[in-house]
């Protein structure tokens, strides 16, 4: 099925509204929704910082890493890129079941019952990696 | 008793004379069982016949009265005046789309976009006489039900700032029915060819207002990033197309 | 030029339209919509589509139950061809799609429903029309040939020589008037609900169609039937499902009590029994409502008297998942839960039992000119519609017009006659004028809107669920004089660019036109057969008006009524038994 | 062309984004804020560098943070666009963010193997 829009018809101009640089302001979805995207920012400085980490340990010299670690700037960024993290990893696992339907037996898994499995998973390599980086110290 | 009313701050756009919509103030009466639909219904029969809107079955499933109440996509029919305390409410047409006129809206290009993702049951081969139906159990029934209750409202376009963005992008409601055929255990495609495009699941970035806004509870959001998964697995495993 | 040219994009419109498209691909066909398809009314229908399915049921079962449930009025031989057809059309929709509530094993699933002797209403849940409506629609987009002319207003139909040349349309976004030359026309336009003030109709159903043809010299057949459903809600209008019932709710009056076994409908049971109590058929229903309200035992409300629907001991998980769309309604619209409050309902305006007059191809007088659905009368319906009837009746009759415009359109291959463009001339000048105003000038005039109220009351007191001949009477005189206001009512939109407001006005005088033959009709039925009762002919008189009433309108403008006999098969008129 | 790739993207975002939620937060933690501000003692030197000894581990080391950086290459460039109005530069966009990813990736073997 077409529209039929026989030619000739002249047509008052519908009104376009210009882009709207500050919609993520509009409503508070929206910005959640932004500051969500906006972690993953933190997300590669976080990736970078380790990468510093690593390559200090490869070089030998975490001395060093661990004063520029101590600075107070490099602190209030982490802090923030902690609270990114956290936020991506709420976020990101509390949305899993939208894309992860599972059925069984015709019964659809409570999206609670997925959350729910995702978190105990975080929880569980968290304190793995815990345990690994402090078992010794 | 004196009667109280709520001002109703309504977009007006004539094309004819203006260059971009106007906020237009009518005092109407503020009873508690009026939706914002009765106070427009008001200022049509009662003060101003020169106003412009869409409206039909006013019981929340034509999709005719999407707009814009006070900053969100709303139906009208829907949406009740007391809601609103003292007001005043603004109504605007639904963002998004090109104004025709008033509060009315193009919708030529969302309907543009529901017919290109095959929106029908495809079968292969010849269809069986007309004395049996195809057998569907109920829990197959369950699996695309959700995705069959769209309205066709547009709430959705209009809550979706990548659709506000990228007129071109496939958009929620054209995604949730293209997964309403291809999870219906009757269809045999899977639209691969229309959905596996950047301008389809592609361009979502998963904001998730569609859904908020949806007023069947249609969860596009959930279509889109289903699909995603399903084109996903496709790409990887290419034998793994139904 | 368009061959079959579909006035209406609802379910009658859209079945047409897909009949043509499949059956004679060579053939163009355009569907005309004053709304974009599935913004029509048929998406508002709820219950379900009635068509004989099970082991247990009969074509003839289906079609008694028809036959008594229309008062005897139906034509038989309609009634006969509709419940033969209706079970594949009904297995056609699901092979197109349609969502069907099915079985545990896989079948379609059936439930009671008012009327009905037999389990045999198909639904998708409580949102069948709705899903009838989008599945039809969205079938329609596999045929890219089928054109579309969407928000277009049919102004009138082009008539020469007793036969239809096309329609005259004005498309609402530019106000361009044209005329559209075709070689068949369908009118599928649906009912008229608006004429009256409480409706559960959609503010689109405005009778277009049946003016359009009764304008055009085509009559209307049976117009006095209008059906009141039980239950609509209060203020709103909104229609309860009659599911609601066949599920297992009751209608209770002010002191709780199941009101229908006083009035010869059965006696309660805990469980729905068919035929019977609250599974009666509606004009019965309707009636006994106003017989409970003259006892003084209905419950005051600020939007009139209402008994209660009680649904509280199917419990939450039966209403969500039968008649989820009646809780979603209650809530949003009536502030309360049907899982644990009673909900008020009154008789409400539902359907046109009456319509443009055709034989069972859906023909009308004029050559060329074909209706389906609520707009026409075939009839299958008689004086009292049953539930789950009317969403077969639209894909059953749709697709039969349908093949017969194709099959008109494809054995009358002549040219456009000059009468199409002279015709749409006079047409845009005409509307030109009443837009600019320059007609009655802008100030002057009367509100469209009072005028639309006024005659909405005067249909309400003089045609409601009981009427009499001196009421009657008067209104044929406020119609006729309304009608005279209309011509000269106020227009202050002089834009061409969707102009709702001079739509709203022609909508009045297609309503206007369809209230009088509505009230004339009324006046002549001088006994009591269905939804049409006389409180001074209280009696069912098959010797005077076993008959349909046929109207013309007369060149003056009035209605002129006359009778044309009803169709017998295999149904001699007996008693309307319920519950017994 | 991205037709095809965009898939593939996707699935590195998802994949990056499921190992930086489990990971990243609880490192983060450690090595950013409760080792700098003394909560808990550094590692030695040596401990840390027996965890990423085995070829294994430092093979997933690589993968786990390219990952996480194809995950953010991901959102910044979407992020970017919507916010910035950049729908047009996509392509541009996209290998400036993407190629920062496979540069951090390269940059995690060179210090690791």
């Amino acid at each position: 099925m077409t529209t039929a829009r026989p030619p000739g018809h002249e047509e008052a101009r519908p009104y376009v509204r210009p882009r709207d640089r500050w919609w993520f302001a509009r409503r508070r979805s929206l910005a959640v929704f932004v500051l969500r995207e906006l972690t993953s920012v933190l997300v590669a400085w976080t990736v970078a910082y380790l990468l510093l980490l690593l390559g200090a340990v490869a070089d030998g010299t975490t001395e060093r890493f661990a004063a520029l670690a101590a600075r107070p700037w490099m602190v209030a960024l982490n802090v923030l890129a902690l609270a990114a993290t956290a936020f991506h990893a709420v976020t990101f696992l509390n949305l899993a079941p939208k894309a992860t339907v599972v059925r069984l037996d015709g019964w659809r898994v409570p999206a609670w019952m997925i959350q729910g499995g995702n978190h105990t998973a975080w929880l569980a390599v968290s304190a793995l990696l815990a345990y690994l980086v402090l078992r010794s110290s | 008793m004196a009667a109280e009313t709520i001002r109703l701050d309504v977009a007006r756009y004539r094309p004819e004379e203006d260059a971009e919509p106007v906020l237009q103030s009518y005092e109407v009466p503020l009873r508690p069982d009026w939706a914002v639909l009765d106070g427009l219904a008001h200022i049509k029969d009662h003060l101003d016949g020169t106003l412009s809107f869409r409206w039909s079955c006013r019981m929340g499933i034509c999709g005719s009265c999407g707009m814009d109440v006070d900053g969100e996509p709303r139906l009208t029919c829907g949406t009740f005046l007391a809601e609103y305390g003292a007001g005043p409410v603004r109504i605007e047409p639904l963002k998004g789309f090109p104004v025709i006129r008033d509060l009315v809206v193009d919708i030529d290009g969302f309907l543009a976009k529901l017919s290109s993702v095959r929106p029908w049951l495809v079968r292969e081969g010849e269809e069986p006489p007309l004395t049996a139906e195809y057998a569907q159990t109920p829990a197959q029934l369950d699996a695309y039900k959700q995705y069959s209750m769209c309205i066709n409202c547009m709430l959705c376009y209009s809550a979706c700032p990548v659709y506000v963005l990228d007129p071109d992008f496939l958009g929620p409601a054209a995604i949730a029915l293209a997964q309403r055929y291809n999870l219906d255990s009757r269809d045999m495609d899977d639209r691969f060819d229309v959905l596996n495009l950047e301008e389809a699941v592609w361009g979502c970035t998963f904001v998730g207002d569609c859904t908020r806004v949806c007023p069947k509870h249609v969860d596009p959001a959930e279509a889109i990033q289903r699909y995603k998964v399903t084109a996903a697995l496709r790409s990887v495993l290419p034998w793994s197309g139904r | 030029m368009i061959d079959v040219l579909i006035v209406g994009g609802g379910g009658a419109g859209l079945r047409a339209a897909i009949a043509v498209a499949e059956t004679a691909p060579e053939l163009t066909v355009a569907v005309v919509s004053k709304v974009y398809p599935m913004r029509s009314h048929t998406v508002s229908a709820e219950g379900g589509a009635a068509g004989v399915i099970g082991i247990d049921d009969s074509l003839d079962e289906h079609c008694y139950d028809t036959v008594s449930g229309g008062d005897w009025l139906c034509d038989q031989d309609a009634v006969e061809a509709f419940v033969r057809e209706a079970p594949r059309e009904l297995i056609q929709l699901e092979h197109w799609g349609c969502p069907w509530s099915r079985e545990p094993d896989g079948r379609v699933a059936v439930r009671p429903f008012g009327g009905m002797k037999r389990l045999r209403t198909w639904y998708a849940a409580d949102k069948t029309g709705f899903h009838l409506l989008h599945t039809l629609f969205q079938t329609t987009l596999r045929h890219p040939w089928i054109r579309r002319y969407d928000e277009w207003y049919v102004t009138s139909l082009v008539v020469d020589d007793g036969r239809v040349h096309g329609v005259v349309a004005l498309d609402l976004r530019t106000g361009r008037v044209e005329a559209i030359p075709a070689r068949a026309v369908v009118l599928a336009t649906g009912g008229c609900g608006r004429v009256f003030p409480f409706t559960t109709n959609a503010a689109i159903k405005t009778g277009d169609g049946m003016a359009l043809a009764y304008r055009a010299g085509a009559p209307l057949k049976d117009m006095e039937f209008v059906q009141y459903h039980p239950t609509g809600l209060p203020f709103t209008g909104i229609l309860i499902t009659e599911a609601a019932r066949a599920e297992g709710g009751w209608l209770l009056n002010r002191d709780g009590y199941r009101y229908l076994q006083d009035y010869d409908l059965g006696t309660p049971t805990p469980t729905p029994k068919l035929r019977s109590m609250e599974l009666g058929p509606r004009d019965r229903l309707s009636q006994a409502f106003v017989h409970e309200q003259d006892k003084g035992r209905t419950i005051d409300t600020p939007y009139g008297p209402v008994v209660h629907l009680d649904l509280r001991h199917l419990g939450a998980a039966k209403i969500d998942a039968r008649i989820p769309f009646v809780r979603e309604l209650c809530r949003s619209y009536q502030n309360l839960d049907p899982a644990t409050d009673l909900i008020p309902v009154r008789p409400v305006v539902h359907y046109m039992m009456g319509g443009v007059h055709t034989d069972l191809d859906g023909a009308t007088t004029i050559a060329g000119l074909y209706a389906a659905g609520e707009t026409a009368c075939v009839s299958i319906n008689g004086a009292n519609r049953l539930g789950s009837n009317s969403l077969p009746e639209i894909l059953v009759f749709g697709r039969r017009a349908g093949l017969a415009a194709a099959a008109f359109a494809r054995s009358h291959r002549e040219g456009e006659p000059p009468a199409v463009r002279s015709q749409g001339d006079d047409e845009r000048r005409r509307l030109e004028r009443a837009r600019d105003g320059s007609s009655v000038g802008s100030s002057g005039g009367e509100r469209i809107a009072d005028l639309r109220e006024r005659m909405q009351h005067t249909l309400e007191g003089a045609a409601g669920i009981y009427r009499t001949g001196d009421a009657l009477a008067k209104a044929v005189d406020t119609l006729a004089d309304l009608c005279e206001r209309a011509g000269e009512a106020r227009v202050e939109d002089t834009s061409a660019t969707f102009n709702t407001e001079l739509i709203t006005l022609l909508e009045l005088r297609a309503m206007l036109d369809v209230a009088r033959t509505i009230v004339a009709c009324a006046l002549g039925r001088e006994e009591s057969r269905g939804a049409h009762q006389r409180v001074d002919f209280p009696a069912r008189d098959d010797d005077a008006y076993l008959a349909h009433s046929l109207v013309h309108r007369a060149p003056d403008g009035t209605p002129s009524v006359g009778l044309m006999p009803v169709t017998i098969t295999c149904w001699p008129p007996g008693e309307r038994v319920y519950g017994r | 062309m991205r037709r095809r790739l965009e898939p593939y993207l996707w699935l590195l975002f998802s994949g990056g984004g499921v190992v930086a939620a489990l990971t990243l937060p609880v490192l983060v933690l450690l090595f950013g804020v409760l080792m700098p501000l003394g909560v808990v003692a550094w590692p030695s030197a040596a401990h840390l560098r027996a965890l990423v000894d085995a070829p294994l581990v430092r093979g997933a080391v690589v993968v786990a943070l390219t990952l996480c950086l194809f995950h953010a290459a991901h959102r910044i460039r979407f992020t970017s666009e919507e916010l910035l109005g950049l729908r047009r530069w996509d392509a541009l966009v996209a290998v400036l963010c993407y190629g920062a990813a496979v540069a951090g990736g390269v940059t995690a073997i060179t210090l690791l193997f």
